[in-house]
C-alpha cells in the first residue's frame, strides 16, 4: 500500500504510541527534529528508542521523561559536549531510570543490517576483549563453519516505527534523500510502519550522487515538514545552526534551564513552523 | 592574506597546537585514513594540507575522500560529503571499508587509555552506576582492530593515562601472548599516542607505550607525574620537533575558518 | 595506491594469470565482453572464474579452454537459449572437462557480502530442502545464538582479480557506474587486484541515480575502451545488441561453428575495436 | 492503431498466449511481485498494463518498482532501470529486499515440477553427468521460501510434470509435516502453477496440486497424458475464461514492440 501524506501531529498520533519502539534516525545529517518534538508534545511515555548516535533530540525526549530504554553506539553532542539529560538519566536516575543496551557502530550497523535482511542476528569481526562483550546479552559469539573463526553475533531489533527525513517526496509517494544518508534505509526497512518528513514535494526527482530512494510502498506516512531537521540540516534546503549545538551544553547541564527551554520552544510552541521561529529569534538575540 | 611580519614566532603555540600538529606528521604518503570527531579529524585535515597531500580521509558517516577546506564541527558536516569521491551508508562503511582491511590508519581520541593502549570512552566510575557517562563505544572497537594501525590522542592527565581503566571500550594490545597474535592478524592496532606533552609508541619488547619525544620544554617529569602507570623512558628519547611556521599558519587558517563559518 | 590508466593487452598481461580466479562480473548491463576477449588471445589457462550469471563471454572463455572450474549461480542465455559451450563442458568433458562450484543468486550474492566485508562467511535464510545444500560443501548450517533458529551458511570468496565495466573515469581514476550496477562493487573490493572499463575519461562525474563511484585507490587499473561492454550495453553510451544474443543458440551449438567464429571474430581480431567493427558487420549481413 | 474490425475472434490466440493470459491474472491489486525472465515477465508486464496497473515489479537485477511499456528481452534491460522507482545493487535486491518478506508473489519458470511445487532447473540426468545441463537455480530456491506466495508457469509435457524431480533445485512444499510449517512461517510457497493446458491449484488437504480449471478445448485426459503423475481433479473443476480481446490486443502489442525494438 502507497504512503499516505499527513500532517505530522497526524501521523505522531497515528504511528507512535506508548510502549513502543522507535528508531528516529539520522547521522548528524537530517535528524528528525520536527518528529521528536511532536511526539514530545503529545506526551508519549515508555518509549524504547533506538540509534546509533542518539543527539540533542533523544536529550530532549529522555529530559522530558519519554524514554524507558535506550538501544545506542555513541551518545554525545558531537565536538559541542554532552548530553546532560541522557547522564542525568544514567548517573542519577533522573527524571526516572534509564535502561541501556549499548553497541558499537559497526555492531548497531549489523544488526540494523540483519533486520532490515529478515535475519535474526547478524555477524561481525569485533568486540574482541571489550567490557561490553562481557557485559551485554545482546553480544554472542559464532564460529564460522567453514574456518572455525570466532566471529560476534548481534541479534536483529524489533522496531515498531521509524521516523526519518529525507529532502523530497514525489506525487506517488515514493521518498529521496542524498549526502550523507546513515543508516536511514535501513531503519525504515527494520520498522513495522514508518514515517518519513520531507522538505517539499516534486514532480520529478533530479539524480544525486548517492541519491537512495525509498519507493511508497515501504513507507506509511510521508509528512511534508519544511525545515524538519532544524537545527539539524537538509543538504541543498539549509544548514545546521551549529551555534544551537554549542549551546546546548548550556541549556541541557541544569535542570532547571532545560525544562523553562523546552517549554518555551518546544511545548508553548504548536509545531515545528512555531518552533524554528521561536528558535531563530533566540539565536539571532545571543549573536548580538 | 597573512603577511610575512605576522608569521607566529617559533614558540607561538599552545599545548593543544603541538598536540594536533604532532598527530598530524603521523600521516604519510597514500595512507587511508579512518577519521574520528575533534582533534583527530584537525589533525588528518592538517596533514592533507600541508606534508600529506595525498592521504585519504574516509568518515564514519560514510564519507570516502573527504577534502575538507575548513574544520567541520561533526563527522557529518556537509561539507565532507560535497567534497567527498563516494558517500555510502553507514553499515557499508563499517563492512565494506573499514572491518574489510581496507583502512591503514585509525584515528581515536579517547578519555581514559592504559599502557597498552586500551580505550575507556564508556564510563568513569561503575558501568551501572556511573560517576561520568561517557558517550559510548562509536567505531573504537572496531576501529582498533581493523585497521593497520591506529593512532590514539589526547591530552595528557593523570585522570587520562591509567594503571587501570575504569571500563575497557576498546581493546588496544591484549596481555594473553595468544589473543595478541590473533588480533595483529587484522592489524597492528594503537601504535603511538599524541599528547600535549609528549609522544609515546608501543613497543614489542615491552608490551607497553614507552615515552619516546617530549614536547620543547616538557621534562620528563611532567610526564611521570600525569601518566597513572610507572612509564618506561626509551633509551633514545627525542625532542619534538616543534610546529613550524608553515604548520602553524595552515591549522589557525582552518580554525579561523571553522569560527567563520559559525 | 591510485589506478593506473592502462591499456586493455597490458592491464590482462600484469593483472590476469594463468590459474587465477577471475571474476568478470556484469548483470545483462556492462559486462566486460572486451576484457574476456582479450584473455582468449592472451590464451590464459587453468582459470577459475567467478560470476553469478555467467553469459556468453564466460561461454566463449570456457569453449576456448581457458577455464578449470567455474563458481555461479544461473548459467544462461537468458531469454535466447543455452550457454552450449558450457553445456558441452559439463555434459561432455569438451574441450575438457570442467569443475563446478553453484549457488543460489542469494548464496552467491552473500559469499560476495561476506568477501566485500572482510567475512570469513555469509549468512541467509535459503537452500532449505535442496539437493544443492545436500551436494555442496559449500552450503554448511548455523544456529542464531539468540532464536535458535537454523540458517545457511556460505564460503567467502577467494578473487584473485576482478574486471568491471564502468561508463566513466574521471581524473584521478575514480569511476563511476549507473543503472543496473549488479554485484560489481562487490566483486571489486572482494578481489585482490581489479580492472575497470570504462567508456570515457571525464574531468567530473554527473549525478546519476543508482550512481556507484568506487575510489581510485580500490582499483589497479582504468582502461579506456569505447564499447568495452558490447554487444552488452552501457546505459547512457550503447544499446544491447540482443540480436546477437539471439544468435548465440546458433553459434555454440556447433563446436565447429564456434570455432570459426571465434577465430573470425577475436583470434583474428587484435583489439576490441577490431571486434566491434566485424561483429557489427556480420549483423548487418543477417538483417540483409 | 488497430481497428476494430482487425480485432482477434475470440477463438484467435495460441497456447502459450493464454498461459501468459491466465497467469497474468494471478496478480491483482496492490501486489508486490518478483518477476523472473521470459514467460514470468511477460505475465506480469501484462497484468500491470490491463487489469492490475498498481502491481509493483520488482526484478532480481535490482530495478524496483520498474515500468516497462515493451518486453524487455533480458532482465537487465535499460527499460527496467530507466523506469523502476529505485535500482539497487543485486545483494541488496536479496536481502532487504526478497529474504526480508516484503514481497508478496513470486512468479517463477521451471523445467521439471513435481505434484508438490518443487521444481528443477539444474540438470536432467545425473548431476555430475547429466544428460542436460540446465542453467541451474538462479533466485527460485529463496524466491520459493520468501515471498507470500509463488506461482509457477510452464508448459505442460510429460518430461516436464514429473513424479520425481532429477534434481531438487527449489523445494515447493515439504512432504515432512515439521518442516513444511517451519517454511511457512515465512510464506506460503508455490499456489498455483498455470500451464498451457490449464490451471493447478496447491491443496492443503492433500499435499499436493490438484487440477482446478481446464483451458478452453482441453480435455482432462490431455493434462493427465502429459502429467508424471496420477492428478488429483478438483471436485469443482472450472473451464478457463478464454482471454479477452482486449488481454490479447495488450499481449501482442508488447510482442510486436519487442520485436520492433530488435
Amino acid at each position: 500500500m502507497n504512503a499516505r501524506e499527513l500532517t505530522l501531529c497526524e501521523a505522531v498520533a497515528e504511528f507512535v504510541h506508548d510502549g513502543d519502539t522507535v528508531a528516529l534516525e539520522g547521522f548528524t545529517h537530517l535528524i528528525p527534529f520536527a518528529a521528536g518534538h511532536e511526539i514530545i508534545r503529545q506526551e508519549r511515555r515508555d518509549l524504547t528508542l533506538v540509534r546509533m548516535t542518539p543527539d540533542i533530540i533523544y536529550d530532549q525526549l529522555i529530559g522530558m521523561g519519554c524514554v524507558k530504554k535506550l538501544i545506542f553506539s555513541w551518545a554525545g553532542n558531537p565536538g559541542a559536549g554532552s548530553l546532560h539529560r541522557f547522564r542525568d538519566a544514567v548517573e542519577n536516575s533522573y527524571p526516572h531510570p534509564l535502561e541501556i543496551e549499548e553497541h558499537s557502530h559497526a555492531g548497531m550497523a549489523a544488526r540494523y543490517q540483519a533486520t532490515a535482511s529478515g535475519l535474526p542476528f547478524g555477524v561481525l569481526r569485533g568486540y574482541a576483549g571489550t567490557d561490553l562483550s562481557r557485559l551485554s546479552p545482546t553480544i554472542r559469539w559464532i564460529t564460522c563453519p567453514f574456518t572455525g573463526e570466532e566471529l560476534a553475533a548481534v541479534p536483529s531489533l524489533s522496531i515498531d516505527v521509524s521516523v526519518i527525513c529525507a529532502q523530497q517526496a514525489d506525487r506517488r509517494g515514493n521518498v529521496m534523500m542524498w549526502g550523507i544518508t546513515g543508516v536511514q534505509k535501513e531503519a525504515v526497512l527494520s520498522a513495522t510502519r514508518s514515517v518519513v518528513l520531507v522538505e517539499e514535494v516534486v514532480e520529478e526527482f533530479t539524480p544525486h550522487v548517492n541519491g537512495v530512494v525509498l519507493p511508497s510502498w515501504t513507507i506509511d506516512a510521508v509528512v511534508v515538514v519544511p525545515g524538519g531537521s532544524f537545527p539539524s540540516y537538509s543538504e541543498d534546503y539549509s544548514e545546521r545552526a551549529n551555534d544551537f549545538y554549542a549551546q546546548w551544553e548550556g541549556i541541557s547541564r541544569d535542570r532547571a534551564t532545560f525544562d523553562a527551554w523546552m517549554t518555551t520552544h518546544v511545548l508553548e510552541t504548536k509545531n515545528h513552523e512555531e518552533f524554528m521561529a521561536s528558535l531563530t529569534v533566540s539565536l539571532a538575540s545571543r549573536h548580538d | 592574506m597573512t603577511e610575512v611580519s605576522q608569521l607566529p614566532t617559533p614558540l607561538d603555540w599552545t599545548s593543544d597546537e603541538i598536540m594536533t600538529v604532532v598527530a598530524a606528521r603521523e600521516l604519510t604518503g597514500e595512507m587511508v585514513c579512518f577519521v574520528g570527531i575533534g582533534l583527530p579529524s584537525r589533525a588528518a585535515i592538517l596533514a592533507r594540507s600541508t606534508h600529506a597531500p595525498d592521504v585519504t580521509l574516509v568518515y564514519e558517516s560514510g564519507c570516502i575522500g573527504a577534502k575538507p577546506d575548513r574544520l567541520p564541527p561533526s563527522i557529518g558536516d556537509g561539507v565532507l560529503s560535497r567534497t567527498a569521491d563516494a558517500v555510502v551508508s553507514v553499515p557499508e562503511i563499517f563492512s565494506y571499508w573499514l572491518q574489510s582491511g581496507r583502512i591503514d590508519v585509525g584515528f581515536l581520541g579517547a578519555a581514559q587509555v592504559d599502557k597498552r593502549g586500551n580505550i575507556n570512552t564508556t564510563v568513569v566510575g561503575d558501568y551501572d552506576r556511573p560517576s561520568v557517562r561517557l558517550p559510548g563505544a562509536g567505531g573504537a572497537p572496531e576501529i582498533t582492530t581493523s585497521c593497520g594501525q591506529v593512532i590514539i590522542t589526547l591530552r595528557h592527565s593523570a585522570r587520562a593515562f591509567v594503571e587501570k581503566l575504569d571500563f575497557v571500550t576498546s581493546v588496544g594490545h591484549f596481555e594473553d601472548e595468544a589473543l595478541e597474535r590473533q588480533r595483529e592478524k587484522h592489524g597492528h592496532g594503537p601504535q603511538v599516542i599524541v599528547t600535549d606533552l609528549c609522544v609515546m609508541r608501543y613497543q614489542r619488547e615491552s608490551r607497553e607505550f614507552e615515552l619516546t619525544s617530549l614536547h620543547p620544554g616538557v621534562q620528563i617529569e611532567d610526564v611521570l607525574a600525569q601518566t597513572g602507570w610507572p612509564v618506561i623512558v626509551s633509551d633514545d628519547l627525542q625532542e619534538t620537533a616543534p610546529p613550524s611556521n608553515e604548520e602553524l599558519v595552515a591549522l589557525r587558517g582552518f580554525t579561523e575558518g571553522d569560527q567563520a563559518s559559525r
